[in-house]
């Protein structure tokens, strides 16, 4: 895999704990690889299966979506929604064969800026290895 | 030029079609047919008929027109567009059906004409259809005879090949016809003067065959002409899914949409493309303020007859329907264009 | 090189004027070739304008053929394709393909007295033909313009239409009464049957949407205009405008190559689908 | 399989009276196929009515277009329409009712049992016939299919061609109906996700490539959208161009709509529009097959919908299209959900 291959990564992040604590993290100099594109979604439950698809189809070679622990969502039940619908999508996703390491989901409060910086790390890590994502991309 | 061409020989014939590029039909493992690139492989000489007519090689599904690009050129962006013809090998669809040929020479008139339209004949001037008479009809719901077609007609075709046991008789019926022979000579031998009789016998069994009928099919063209606004396209059109097989599948269907397709949306990068469209979406012909004047599939399962049975018959004086029998065999629901247009001639009758 | 069809010439944008701001905006742009292409038209007739990226839109050309200089498209702000036009300005690059369509047998009317029928967007068709008329004053008998707008502030060419008035009878309407709106009130089939154009030596013309042409050509039939003095427009939807892509007709008709300029007595032979 | 004289005869009540608008059933075929969809308004043709193993359509369909028409007409008639069901086809009425876009007095439900067959799968059949047309599908006494060509009558046990999805059946007689015709016989259902298997036991790899060549194939006719039951939306989201533009959309509506897949029949959009209508389905789709009998090139569709299904069941313990009660499987949640793939 060529050296600088450098995964590009879309990671939907609930406004109210993950976004939150990459902010943390930024604010407190944490390091982290910059390979991410965060787009800020009001809830984990609201980010909808055709969203992901259309990552993987405009070239993401990984896509994270991250939401509040269970329990603390602010609209108390959006992440037990994602839960149950994304695991779903990443059933499906595995079913055609797309390499089960691109789609991952994860629980991020606010306060926890090293676990997102430790999260994005070992993405990026998992993604090195795969190369380019080329099945589901638009024209490869 | 007549010539006939033993059976054992014709995958060395293919071999020698080495400058072109070579489909041929291939059964899968699900009993259907389609056309394939040659790889060699088996040639399906016992084809009778494929899903996808030879029109998905002379009229692909996408078409790329042009390409266009914003380029950042000192300070302010230039809009940068080229036309994208398609470069195209001389191409020969081996076991293509009269009838599927005879689409395509309907196809040449909606094509050519005033505008001509330089992608398709890109394809077609480069394409020669090597057609295998029906001796036996390719489907259950052939009716070719209806429709001023039959098992050996000759339109749209480069050469006809006639089945007659061991050895094909082979008619060229045009000058790419004539360069597919010469490309292998020694394969093809001069037809004996009986052959001539066994090959004329051949093709009057062959109409006997056809399985099905459309009485008066041009009494039905002229009768249509008042039958636009009869409760009979409602009763037809129950059952419809408004699906596109009918039209997709149609050798002679040919409508299409044109839409810009972006793969990169800054800086601006994308390309203008061809599809198939069908009249049986409604968005075919819904108006930007939503109006449609093909609201329901009643009014688009009678402009599907309408363009086949009466429009293409008052332009060109020819059906756009080769009576293939695809649309009666593949509707899920089982609506039969036979079984409507004869509703259509008893209507009133 | 086989010419081909589908591949617009570009033109930059020269001028651009806001006929009409908020909901229904309608913008006039005016265009130049870039390579000073030839692009001769008769009025009436149409081209495919293309915004690369989003798409084409057939649009009638509203500047008349006699103007050289440049032409002119006032469009209306309806979907994907012209919203991307209003979003540009002067200097920007659109693709124009054409001419297309019959365009109006103008020649044939002469001597004639031309009344004009608009509604809302419709007068855009039309203004090629008044420009033309009053380019060639002398070979027609009287113009007269009704032209409604569904509220004052829809109404386009509002400055060519007060100097207009100086040149034809111009009467104007909206759909529901304003404040400081002192013209006639109601839909534009109505004023027409309270104007009553005489019929006699007459040609009337008349686009818009098609709920409005319907009820014009009624209302023009009961002030005994003959089906071959009332002419029309029919606006179905196109994409490839040359009469191939197959969903722009009516009865065996394609409209934007056989029309879309019809006489009532044409188009009343084809099935009435538009 | 059942005879339906007492449906028959409800059906012929029912016309007469006017209880109902017309009645959706199985009629005699076109050349395409023995049976077909028939729309019955006198009853004097109800005796048109069939009922045999190649009553293969799933009728519940017919009730979106229904629904449409009514909704385009002014002063619509609000009587219940009739409609012939069987086990599956039931089954979506259930999920159509749990959706709430249906009433359940928008139909009178006239049930059929398929007993301990069910209908034929069509391809299986032109195999044995060797490529000649039946004319009739019949099942004897010993459950065993008798089919009639033009040469005469050839016998075949019934799993020879019973259609994939009955060798899975879970409801061999309707779950809903307001009249049922046959009895209520219990089918021994072997492995219910059985036909899985074969593509969950391959490789990530050798899956990616079975899909991608499956897929590679669609020409984006929309005919599995079009049969499906479940895919009534006005707008699909899949299809770029299809939006329900009424007067008062606005421009900006029309000019910011979002084309998440091309038209052009590519590898990566045919793939996006499979998944995304897979994924739509998940917890509403009730198995009946006709996507994949519908489509013109024989993609394995029913595959990725039965995934989805077996994972409900798995993950979630949902099963689709038996009380309508239930809140869908994607609206609804229970704290032992696994999160096991959540970091």
């Amino acid at each position: 895999m060529a050296e600088d291959y450098e995964p590009r990564i879309v990671a939907f992040l609930c406004k109210w704990c993950s976004s939150a604590g990459s902010d943390l993290a930024g604010v407190s100099r944490m390091e982290y690889p910059p390979n991410v594109v965060p787009i800020q979604v009001m809830c984990s439950g609201s980010v909808s299966p055709l969203y992901i698809f259309s990552a993987f189809n405009k070239g993401a070679d990984g896509v994270l979506v991250s939401g509040c622990h269970p329990g603390d969502c602010h609209y108390i039940k959006g992440n037990y929604y994602a839960r149950r619908r994304l695991n779903l999508v990443k059933k499906l996703l595995e079913y055609i064969g797309l390499e089960p390491q691109r789609f991952q989901m994860s629980w991020i409060s606010a306060a926890e800026g090293t676990k997102y910086t430790q999260i994005i790390k070992n993405f990026v890590k998992e993604l090195k290895p795969l190369g380019p994502q080329t099945k589901m991309r638009r024209n490869p | 030029m007549e010539k006939t061409l033993a059976k054992k020989s014709f995958p060395q014939w293919i071999k020698k079609l080495g400058s072109w590029s070579v489909y041929i039909p291939r059964k899968d493992k699900e009993g259907r047919w389609n056309y394939v690139e040659a790889d060699g492989g088996e040639v399906g000489l016992e084809v009778l008929q494929t899903t996808l007519p030879p029109k998905k090689i002379l009229f692909p599904q996408r078409e790329v027109f042009l390409e266009f690009a914003m380029t950042p050129a000192g300070g302010r962006e230039t809009l940068e567009v080229k036309e994208v013809l398609p470069d195209v090998k001389p191409t020969v669809i081996i076991g293509a059906r009269p009838c599927e040929a005879r689409a395509a020479w309907l196809l040449d008139k909606v094509f050519g004409g005033e505008f001509r339209d330089v992608y398709y004949w890109k394809r077609r001037d480069q394409t020669s259809l090597v057609g295998f008479a029906c001796t036996t009809p390719p489907s259950e719901n052939c009716f070719c005879t209806s429709v001023e077609g039959s098992p050996h007609s000759e339109e749209g075709l480069d050469l006809l090949l006639t089945d007659l046991g061991d050895k094909y008789y082979v008619q060229s019926l045009s000058p790419k016809g004539e360069k597919l022979i010469s490309a292998a000579k020694d394969l093809f031998e001069e037809p004996k003067p009986e052959v001539k009789k066994q090959v004329k016998a051949a093709h009057a069994e062959s109409e006997k065959k056809i399985k099905r009928q459309l009485k008066d099919a041009r009494p039905i063209a002229e009768k249509l002409k008042g039958m636009f606004g009869s409760p009979l396209w409602d009763e037809e059109s129950m059952s419809c899914l408004r699906c596109g097989i009918c039209t997709y599948l149609c050798p002679s269907c040919h409508c299409f949409d044109i839409n810009d397709e972006i793969e990169n949306s800054s800086p601006l990068r994308g390309q203008r493309v061809r599809t198939w469209d069908t009249c049986q979406f409604p968005d075919f012909t819904m108006h930007s303020s939503g109006h449609n004047p093909r609201p329901d599939k009643a009014a688009r399962l009678r402009q599907r007859l309408l363009h086949k049975f009466q429009y293409f018959v008052q332009v060109y004086d020819k059906f756009m329907c080769v009576g293939c029998g695809r649309c009666i065999t593949l509707c899920p629901v089982g609506i039969d264009i036979i079984k409507v247009l004869d509703k259509v001639r008893e209507n009133g009758a | 090189m086989e010419p081909n069809v589908y591949t617009p010439q570009l033109a930059k944008i020269v001028q651009t004027k806001d006929e009409v701001v908020g909901a229904r905006a309608i913008k006039t742009f005016r265009a130049e070739f870039v390579n000073s292409a030839r692009f001769d038209y008769r009025c009436g007739q149409c081209a495919m304008l293309s915004v690369f990226g989003k798409g084409e839109a057939m649009i009638s050309i509203s500047s008349s053929p006699l103007i050289k200089e440049y032409m002119q498209f006032s469009i209306l702000r309806t979907g994907r394709v012209t919203a991307a036009l209003h979003d540009l300005e002067a200097g920007d690059f659109i693709g124009v393909r054409g001419p297309y369509g019959n365009g109006f047998p103008i020649d044939e009317w002469r001597g004639k007295n031309l009344v004009f029928i608009g509604g809302g967007i419709g007068l855009a068709p039309l203004w090629s033909v008044v420009q033309t008329a009053l380019l060639r004053r002398n070979e027609f008998g009287t113009l007269s313009l009704i032209y409604g707008a569904r509220t004052a502030k829809d109404i386009v060419f509002k400055d060519d239409l007060a100097d207009l008035k100086s040149q034809m009878p111009v009467h104007l309407s909206i759909d529901v009464a304003e404040p400081e709106w002192n013209e006639f009130v109601g839909f534009v089939p109505t004023n027409v049957l309270e104007k009553k154009p005489s019929p006699a030596n007459a040609i009337a013309i008349t686009c818009g949407p098609p709920i409005m042409i319907k009820f014009v050509i009624k209302n023009l039939k009961d002030l005994k205009f003959e089906d071959e003095q009332i002419y029309t427009t029919v606006e179905n939807k196109m994409k490839c405008g040359i009469g191939k892509c197959g969903r722009c007709n009516i009865g065996f008709h394609y409209v934007c190559k056989d029309g879309p300029v019809y006489s009532w007595a044409e188009l009343k032979k084809l099935p009435q689908e538009y | 399989m059942a005879n339906i004289e007492d449906l028959k005869e409800e059906a012929k009540k029912l016309l007469r009276e006017g209880k109902v608008k017309y009645i959706i059933g199985y009629g005699a075929g076109t050349n395409g196929w023995p049976a077909a969809p028939l729309f019955i308004k006198k009853h004097e043709d109800v005796d048109k009515l069939v009922w045999n193993p190649t009553c293969v359509h799933n009728l519940v369909r017919f009730l979106v277009d229904e629904k449409r028409r009514k909704a385009r007409q002014k002063q619509p008639d609000k009587r219940p329409v009739g409609i012939m069901v069987k086990g599956c086809d039931s089954r979506a009425v259930v999920v159509l009712l749990q959706e709430k876009f249906i009433d359940r007095n928008d139909v009178y439900i006239l049930g059929v049992s398929c007993g301990k067959t069910g209908v034929v799968d069509d391809a299986k059949l032109s195999k044995k016939m060797g490529g000649k047309k039946a004319k009739k599908v019949e099942v004897d006494a010993q459950d065993r299919f008798v089919v009639t060509t033009e040469e005469g009558t050839v016998e075949a046990a019934a799993e020879e061609l019973l259609a994939e999805r009955c060798l899975e059946c879970k409801a061999n007689f309707p779950v809903i109906y307001d009249v049922l015709s046959g009895e209520k016989t219990k089918r021994p259902l072997d492995k219910p996700f059985g036909s899985l298997e074969k593509i969950e036991s391959l490789s990530a790899a050798e899956r990616w490539s079975f899909w991608k060549e499956q897929l590679d194939k669609c020409i984006r006719c929309y005919a599995c959208r079009s049969a499906c039951p479940m895919c009534y939306c006005d707008e699909c989201v899949v299809d770029s161009i299809n939006l329900a533009v009424t007067a008062d959309t606005t421009a900006d509506e029309k000019a910011q709509r979002i084309r998440w897949v091309q038209r052009s029949a590519e590898s990566s959009e045919n793939l996006i529009y499979h998944l995304v209508r897979a994924i739509h389905l998940a917890g509403r789709c009730i198995d009946c097959g006709e996507c994949e009998r519908a489509c013109p090139l024989d993609i394995p569709l029913r595959f990725l919908n039965k995934k989805l299904e077996k994972e409900a069941k798995e993950l979630f313990g949902y099963e689709v299209g038996f009380d309508s009660a239930l809140p869908a499987l994607i609206s609804s949640f229970r704290d032992e959900d696994p999160q096991d793939f959540i970091r």
